[in-house]
């Protein structure tokens, strides 16, 4: 449904510098995404920023996409909830979320002028399409994001994305309930392509890749496991760009890279690996999000390129 | 999370602990925290995230912080000219305590977060003491707590009109007690739900936005 | 076919650090598998250790494991093989290596006075009892690993491991030519535990858990593809103790553990997390692997526990 | 691999360049490299390499190498003050040289690898001239490498029994030729097969074993 004019491939021409804009001019960071303009091609991962911390990257973000709700209020799982690992985190946050109705009371939170996401995860294809309904009915909500990968529900997201009929099965129930409204299927890394080909085919308007690889973190002085959760951070950004990539040649739909974004040369990373726009999960609990884009930009006004020019460029 | 690269002014060895100190402008309440790491971490992100510490001190536009090393992060702040500092964050202790002699207590040496609130509690006239459970390497803390009793346990302290624990465990029953606590953080901020801490009456808030500081009857463990 | 005695699991009381030695007493580092005794459960990963390496960590490892080899002669990939990532690195060597003739004439600069394991590649189940065959015959060689999930080549391993089923046809061929010496098993992360219990169905001695995650690195300068590779390091630790630990609970062989381990910590965790032995891959490029044994002498000297306590213990 | 730690003794600017020194018993081919990386890496592991760098100078005991600031690993080494160094790797120069004058040619600012050299040859009596292919902010180097000129290209090299070079590039046909490739290296001691360098007669050689310095017809792209 959804294929933007999208993917300005370079020309060969093009990549060599081409381009140019006269030094000190404002750059590009336009995107286009579902028939959404995203001011920039960044957006928050789902579940890693709060109201305030969006209040506090006004400006930064191209759209808005709180943590993913539920049909029915979740109290989380047990602490601990968190372990560092080399170059990221693991944590088992079991979707902790006040269910759908309390969170549209407290949507209006989350507008800062940019189109607004919502996340949504259920246990059924019935969940989904429930949750779906509920939002089509919502002005305020531009896009629905499926979390159909989360490592951190017993049984929940991560199964339906494991075996790809049911990826279609739950998606196309989704789009048909939404009613219209873009639907976003984010998948696990782990079987990302036949997903993302499965998402398309049920007509997901993007597929957003990855979700945290499942992960575990033992603590060797206590001899017990501390926890069973899902790897994000830095660590997992090269399989997450493989994933892009993979996908980028398998379907025509847009992509929301996500997984280790941490830097503005990592954005880059992403576009030229076939992202349209780029998600922000752990890393804005680490840096600021404004230097993560300050430095794209400072990526884009060198190489004299506008954002959207990036996308698919190193295909 | 935004941080801000301040240079440490001074540095100091109270026995296990030390204290850094770095220019802050703004205020705080006694009980936040502020995450801090080396800002050589900015460059590399193994260790990846940063460290909460309690707000020690703040005077005249110099906050302090007293650290114990306990691993990587902590060695690598303990050690660092120039460190990345969030802004106070959380709810602190509420001031709002019922008429009489207060006691402060902090468990297994988690002093941190009683300086400036015993600081306060003096401006403000509170009649108060100071109950300290500390190892040997701890006791050379007592400097910054003038007039404080090091203690194996707490004993009875059903007089004192209000207790301020830091550090987890029991309270005696019937008196107001708020306890700060110390649970493993990523975003500091609310985001992430990480630093879950049950609660009395079942879920979960988080000590990063709801505390570090709780009613000690609001929460399931104590 | 080959179940140790092994997984002597704590029971509760053992947990608490009973067991205490005598301070200063030496550790006991052995462990059993598949009925060899290694006299530490450390074996290099198969290709990052070359024979000077092997050499200059004498005593460190308890079985040796070089390079994997395939029928004919490789002349690998076109460089760049590697790119750097956060607390993790991407190689894409393509299996370079002289196929098994020459390799068998050279097997002695591996002989370091404990069990010599090799590992085998191919491209169909026929190269693979092909190239166990040609080891059964060899006195010197042990055991047999089969690379099942080198995600470096094109039509090759990986795609055995992706499906269950191929999988267990592989080991089966294998472990008939093997005519009884130990034939391991090793897998990707992805579908880690359903090849394990395929694995095992045909008859390996041991699955080895896991090799590389399938990844990507890009050039962002140059705004092309520097590397599609396989993701080594310690970024991947969290993701393999999962696999590890996923897997102890789904088959009854020894597993042995790789991916990231750099610490006598690590070691530890992945035995915890069920592994009877511990693979030392990349980190042997960064770090003398002596200081790591070291390091989990000293764990095993502060817990009071024999290595081959601690496998499972975390369950 | 097993790394020394060993404390940086001297620390010197040359235009872009550093020179390090450090404490190095053992003796080193030119044309060799050793790994190296910042003390501080070791508790973190991003980033995850060490580096390698040409052996510049060894005398009395002190090893020098010559870097400039890439990135991040080379930042780190910089400007640390202990360093963990490995012994000197792979295949350097080959003295076996015909009788008469020999060129030493540097492209691009790769000079490292002649400084050595050209001592050994002098020691030897060689007769040499040395040409350097360098950048405005490379030139102080000059103090290295007394006589050497500064070309842009290296014109006709036709006259010399024998070049040593260092960095990639076209060398004159029918003169014997070795040259020092850069090719990122992983584990720096032939394990890991990463440091591939084409050959001409097809399949590849590491160039942390078969090299840094090959024959350069040996070579697919020279
Ligand atoms: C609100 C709050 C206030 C704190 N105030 C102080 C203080 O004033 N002074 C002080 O010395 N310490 C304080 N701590 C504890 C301090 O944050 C930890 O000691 C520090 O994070 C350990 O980091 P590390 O890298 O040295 O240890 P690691 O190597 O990461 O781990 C060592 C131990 O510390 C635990 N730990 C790791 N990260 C955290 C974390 N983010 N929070 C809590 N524990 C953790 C680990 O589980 C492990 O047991 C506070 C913690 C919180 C949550
Ligand atoms: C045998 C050999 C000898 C060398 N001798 C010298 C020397 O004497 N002086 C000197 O200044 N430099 C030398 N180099 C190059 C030096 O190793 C790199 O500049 C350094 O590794 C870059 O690290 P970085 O972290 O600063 O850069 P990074 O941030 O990692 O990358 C910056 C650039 O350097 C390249 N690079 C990264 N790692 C390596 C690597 N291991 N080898 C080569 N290039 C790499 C990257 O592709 C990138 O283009 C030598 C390299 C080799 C292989
Ligand atoms: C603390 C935390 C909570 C998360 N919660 C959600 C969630 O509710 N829904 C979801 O789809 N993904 C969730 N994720 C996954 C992120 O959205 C993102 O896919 C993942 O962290 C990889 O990106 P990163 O490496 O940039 O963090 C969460 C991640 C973290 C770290
Ligand atoms: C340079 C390099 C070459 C490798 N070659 C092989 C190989 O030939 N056969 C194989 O089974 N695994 C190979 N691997 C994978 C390792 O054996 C190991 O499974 C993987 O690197 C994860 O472990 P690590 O994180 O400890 O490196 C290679 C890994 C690296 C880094
Ligand atoms: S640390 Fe993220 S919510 Fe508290
Ligand atoms: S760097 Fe590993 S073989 Fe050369």
């Amino acid at each position: 449904m959804c294929r933007p004019a999208r993917r300005g491939r370079l020309r060969p021409g093009v990549r060599g510098g081409a381009r140019l804009r006269s030094a000190g001019a404002g750059v590009d960071l336009n995107v286009e995404l579902c028939g959404l303009r995203l001011h920039t091609p960044l957006v928050p991962a789902a579940g890693t920023h709060g109201k305030e911390a969006v209040q506090a990257s006004e400006g930064v973000y191209g759209a808005v996409l709180p943590k993913t709700v539920t049909p029915q209020p979740r109290t989380g799982n047990p602490p601990p909830r968190l372990a560092e690992t080399p170059a990221g985190m693991i944590n088992s946050i079991g979707l902790q979320n006040p269910g759908v109705e309390r969170f549209m009371e407290e949507l209006d939170a989350f507008d800062t002028g940019v189109p607004l996401f919502v996340s949504v995860a259920g246990e059924t294809a019935g969940d989904y399409s429930l949750l779906c309904g509920r939002l089509a009915a919502d002005d305020r909500v531009r896009a629905i994001e499926l979390n159909l990968s989360c490592p951190n529900v017993e049984r929940g997201g991560l199964y339906f994305c494991a075996v790809p009929a049911s990826v279609e099965e739950v998606v196309a129930a989704a789009v048909e309930a939404a009613g219209g409204k873009p639907v976003l299927a984010k998948l696990a890394s782990e079987g990302a392509v036949e997903g993302a080909q499965a998402a398309e085919r049920a007509g997901a308007a993007a597929v957003t890749l990855i979700n945290t690889l499942p992960a575990l973190a033992v603590d060797a002085r206590r001899r017990e496991v501390r926890l069973r959760g899902g790897l994000s951070g830095p660590a997992i950004k090269p399989v997450a760009l493989r994933a892009v990539y993979e996908a980028f040649r398998a379907v025509g739909i847009p992509i929301l890279g996500c997984g280790g974004v941490a830097t503005g040369t990592d954005v880059a990373e992403f576009m030229l690996a076939g992202a349209t726009a780029v998600q922000i999960g752990s890393a804005g609990f680490v840096r600021d999000p404004r230097e993560i884009l300050r430095e794209f930009s400072g990526y884009l006004r060198e190489t004299g390129l506008d954002a959207r020019d990036l996308i698919g460029a190193a295909h | 999370m935004r941080f801000h690269r301040v240079r440490v002014e001074s540095r100091e060895r109270l026995g296990s602990y030390r204290v850094l100190r770095y220019p802050w402008e703004g205020d705080v309440e006694p009980g936040q925290f502020v995450l801090i790491r080396a800002a050589s971490q900015r460059t590399s992100f193994d260790p990846f995230l940063a460290r909460p510490f309690s707000v020690y001190d703040l005077r005249g536009g110099v906050m302090s912080v007293l650290l114990e090393v306990r691993g990587r992060g902590t060695r690598l702040i303990a050690s660092s000219e120039e460190i990345e500092v969030s802004a106070p964050h959380g709810r602190g202790y509420r001031p709002d305590v019922p008429a009489g002699r207060v006691a402060l207590i902090a468990r297994e040496g988690k002093v941190a977060p009683l300086r400036l609130l015993y600081r306060r509690l003096q401006e403000r006239g509170v009649d108060h003491d100071i109950f300290l459970q500390l190892a040997a390497a701890q006791v050379p803390i007592l400097r910054d707590f003038p007039g404080a009793r090091v203690v194996d346990d707490f004993g009875d302290l059903s007089g004192y009109a209000a207790v301020y624990a830091s550090g987890p465990g029991a309270v005696p029953p019937g008196i107001p007690c708020q306890v700060a606590v110390e649970e493993m953080m990523a975003c500091g901020e609310g985001s992430c739900y990480g630093c879950a801490v049950p609660l009395a009456g079942g879920g979960y808030a988080r000590a990063c936005v709801e505390g570090p500081v709780f009613e000690a009857r609001e929460l399931a463990w104590i």
